[in-house]
């Protein structure tokens, strides 16, 4: 039943980001052209190809940073319920949260997060 | 030392430096091809030490067909200071480069390339410092002709 | 053996090896002429590898307007016009460079009041372009804040400046043979009031941008110049105070009354970026100790020694004077053939040597720490161009 | 322009009292492209400390006038406020910079470098003169460098600009404020005449006029 709620912000979010898009695309000004869709450095015109091998680090951060990501959506709907879960609820969570945890350190033992 | 005591030391070192006349400060000037011995010694030499390259400019003396090379030295540690002067004939401009000794002279040496046309030889990367790489003539030069520029009505 | 110069795309082309397939391949960034760090239209050519800066070339011309050449076609009062545009930050120290060179090669005798009034002023400008300094460091390391601090109490010392010189920032004041006019009657008032004022406020600076622990682990060991570097690159100023070479012009050559003040001169340990922080700070309120000793006595005189419209001709020779200016030593190297007009001028800028020590600097560090090196080094663009 | 503006005026025009929503909806356009121009930040020499610097710090405060935000890149940008010498080695990268900017998009050109070549005219191989030779200017600021103060002057102008001169009719004209308009009809011979007779009458001196019994009776009182 109280699901219109979680719609009704859903659909104010939706026509607030779209709304903001359809103004612009109503009413602003559409030129493109060669010079202005280059890409932006500083007003010179870019040397050589961005699309190179670098360094790996960045990727295990990004990696790192997504398993951290997603468990705070996790946590989410168990705040939500936390006076019906009780203290089994809160003990399952930390032991959701440990192996999380268990996993940063190794990674911090292997030096993922030594920074180039 | 004095300016008088400057100009012996060092033409002891090089007998061919004689002192440049109408100078407001000690100044020497050197035949062409010692200035890379001459400036290398006098760098080493503990009594002289002209350890900074102050400033490096050249001179377009289109009357006596040559350009003169500046470089006004000075040693922090003893506090003096030399001007040393040299020659090239304004055909054939090169000059041995003495961004080895002072790292500065590597891009003065360059804008007095850009500016005035003179080849450094031994010159780690010798190419315009200011103006676009394809302008062609040496702006600085007193022959320096360019239909750009606007004369100021007398 | 005929010698080649180069081009730029050599430059480039030499830059972009790849080693092997495993290794990490290297990119070209532009810091081009629009960047919010590089204080004007500077262009630094960055090869990076990752985050990781491996060598900087700096590319620079894009605001040479050719102020060597016009000094060819104008007499020595109007190039002072000229001079002010170079370093506009201490605006009244190159025109004091120039007039000073002119002045020592005619012969042309100055008084006491006259040399007052320049050390005064020369000292004011570097306080005020120590604060724009400030205030665009802070800004440059992400607090906007430091920039408005900076601009409010810079506006008080424009203001004096306005009133005597009647220009806010290029103000062709020192005129060979004199100041072009005498100082403002409350000029000593103002300048009075403006100390009182700005005493605290350095204080507040300290505790606001230098207490500031962020901005501690930014600057300290970042960009680290050696003494025999720092000499070797040719940088002066506060640059090589802090590299810890005890260079200051205003000590070694005791130019307009500097010999009769007592100050010191701040001199770094390490010559990273927070010895350069530390110095200029320093240096503030070693100007505001100068200031306090001559404020009280302006000795009695005219305030221009020759006619304005004297004419002014220049024996034949070769003339340099050079100057400590609030960002190193500015020199002007003038030959003469004995008429109204410079034969040859060059200016000896102080930002042309200092911008070339961040390439010694740079390799090694990451994008961020070029851009605290860069502010740190306080960088005036036309300057390096002229 | 967009989809809804390209078209738009032409189906209001037909209808009664159309032409009225045309104007109203210029005036909203043109309300909130005026208050809100962010400039670029692009200052070359002395001009920058005087009219971005100073004219944002506290004291001259831009931001009342909407235009405090100086973005660094142009994609973000509304306004390019040329702040010093043009050269010849930046004006293919100033040209870019333009062209990169959002569509509606103004040019200050401050202080005389950017106007006219400035104290750079004579004797400089490679000082342009001028910014709008490179890309077409809005509003000219002149001063070497302008107060602060001239430069929000400036800024006022160019929102009057806008606010009069645009429309969706005409989607890329701007229409200057020409604050002398000729007269609608006036010929072109009539325009030499009256020139003609200006000339003549500045080319002549009159001290034989009241000017001189002033001078003798009071002597000069100012």
């Amino acid at each position: 039943m109280d699901y219109i709620y979680v719609l009704a912000v859903i659909g104010l979010a939706a026509a607030f980001v779209l709304g903001g898009l359809a103004v612009s695309f109503l009413v602003a000004p559409h030129r493109p052209g060669r010079r202005k869709n280059a890409p932006y450095e500083c007003g010179e015109s870019t040397i050589g190809p961005a699309w190179v091998q670098f360094n790996v680090g960045y990727y295990l951060f990004a990696l790192l940073f997504l398993v951290f990501d997603v468990e705070a959506v996790f946590l989410y709907p168990w705040a939500l319920i936390i006076r019906e879960v009780g203290i089994a609820g809160l003990i399952e969570v930390f032991v959701f949260i440990g192996i999380l945890i268990a996993g940063l350190v190794y990674a911090w033992r292997k030096g993922a997060l030594e920074w180039v | 030392m004095t300016g008088e005591e400057i100009v012996l030391a060092v033409s002891r070192i090089e007998e061919r430096a004689k002192p440049r006349e109408k100078c407001a400060m000690p100044a020497v000037t050197v035949p062409v091809e010692s200035l890379a011995v001459f400036m290398r010694a006098i760098h080493d030499d503990p009594a002289l030490s002209f350890d900074m390259l102050c400033t490096h400019t050249a001179v377009d003396w289109l009357g006596e067909n040559r350009f003169e090379l500046l470089y006004v030295l000075c040693s922090l540690k003893h506090g003096h200071y030399l001007t040393v002067s040299t020659s090239v004939p304004r055909d054939k401009p090169e000059v041995s480069s003495v961004s080895s000794i002072w790292r500065i002279a590597e891009w003065q040496e360059r804008e007095v390339y850009d500016l005035m046309g003179v080849l450094y030889s031994g010159h780690p990367d010798l190419r315009r410092m200011f103006l676009e790489d394809d302008w062609n003539g040496f702006p600085l030069r007193k022959d320096y002709k360019d239909d750009f520029m606007l004369e100021l009505p007398e | 053996m005929t010698i080649r110069p180069i081009t730029l795309a050599d430059r480039i082309a030499a830059g972009q090896k790849v080693e092997s397939l495993l290794s990490t391949q290297e990119y070209f960034v532009n810091m081009g002429p629009q960047h919010p760090s590089t204080h004007g239209v500077l262009r630094l050519l960055v090869r990076l590898d990752g985050e990781t800066v491996r060598e900087v070339i700096p590319v620079v011309g894009y605001v040479h307007r050719g102020i060597e050449k016009m000094g060819e076609y104008l007499t020595y009062r109007k190039f002072i016009h000229l001079s002010d545009r170079l370093d506009y930050l201490s605006a009244i120290t190159n025109n004091w460079v120039v007039a000073m060179a002119v002045e020592k090669a005619a012969g042309i005798e100055i008084n006491d009041r006259i040399q007052t009034i320049r050390t005064l002023c020369a000292e004011l400008q570097r306080i005020q372009s120590h604060q724009l300094w400030w205030g665009v460091f802070g800004m440059d390391l992400g607090a906007f804040t430091a920039f408005l601090y900076g601009f409010r109490d810079r506006e008080v010392v424009t203001d004096i400046f306005e009133e005597t010189t009647g220009a806010r920032l290029t103000m062709n004041y020192i005129q060979p043979g004199g100041v072009m006019f005498d100082i403002h009657p409350d000029f000593v008032k103002n300048v009075k009031k403006f100390l009182a004022y700005f005493k605290p406020k350095l204080e507040e600076y300290e505790t606001l941008v230098s207490g500031n622990v962020i901005v501690q682990a930014r600057l300290r060991g970042v960009g680290i110049l050696s003494p025999g570097a720092a000499v070797s690159i040719g940088t002066t100023g506060p640059v090589l105070r802090a590299s810890g070479v005890a260079h200051d012009l205003r000590k070694s050559e005791a130019y307009g009354v500097y010999g009769k003040v007592q100050f010191d001169i701040p001199v770094g340990v390490k010559g990273d970026c927070w010895d350069r922080y530390w110095v200029r700070i320093e240096e503030m309120r070693q100007s505001i100790r100068i200031i306090e000793q001559l404020i009280d006595s302006i000795p009695e005189g005219k305030h221009m020694t020759i006619k304005p419209t004297a004419k002014i001709k220049l024996p034949e020779g070769l003339y340099y004077n050079q100057m400590e200016t609030a960002r190193g030593i500015l020199g002007a190297l003038i030959v003469s053939d004995g008429g109204e007009k410079p034969y040859r001028i060059h200016l000896r800028s102080p930002n042309f040597n200092n911008l070339w020590s961040v390439t010694a600097m740079a390799p090694g560090l990451r994008i961020a720490d070029l851009v605290a090196i860069l502010s740190s080094i306080d960088v005036v663009v036309p300057d390096i161009d002229r | 322009m967009g989809l809804v503006t390209n078209n738009l005026p032409a189906i209001l025009d037909r209808l009664p009292g159309g032409g009225f929503c045309v104007t109203s909806i210029d005036g909203i356009i043109n309300w909130s492209r005026a208050n809100s121009l962010w400039p670029l930040t692009f200052g070359t020499s002395c001009c920058a400390i005087e009219v971005m610097m100073a004219a944002g710090a506290s004291r001259h405060d831009l931001a009342r006038f909407g235009a405090e935000v100086a973005r660094p890149s142009p994609r973000q940008a509304d306004l390019l406020v040329v702040a010093g010498t043009v050269v010849k080695r930046l004006a293919p990268r100033l040209k870019t910079l333009y062209e990169q900017m959002a569509e509606p998009r103004y040019v200050i050109a401050t202080g005389s470098c950017a106007i006219s070549g400035g104290p750079f005219i004579y004797n400089s191989y490679s000082t342009v003169r001028g910014a709008d030779q490179i890309i077409p200017v809005d509003v000219y600021v002149p001063g070497c460098p302008p107060r602060p103060e001239a430069f929000l002057y400036g800024l006022l102008t160019l929102q009057k600009l806008i606010k009069a001169g645009e429309s969706i009719r005409r989607p890329y004209i701007r229409r200057k404020p020409v604050l002398a308009a000729l007269p609608s009809g006036m010929t072109a011979d009539q325009i030499r005449a009256e020139l003609a007779v200006l000339l003549q009458r500045d080319s002549t001196v009159d001290l034989s006029g009241e000017y001189a019994q002033n001078m003798q009776a009071g002597g000069s009182k100012q």
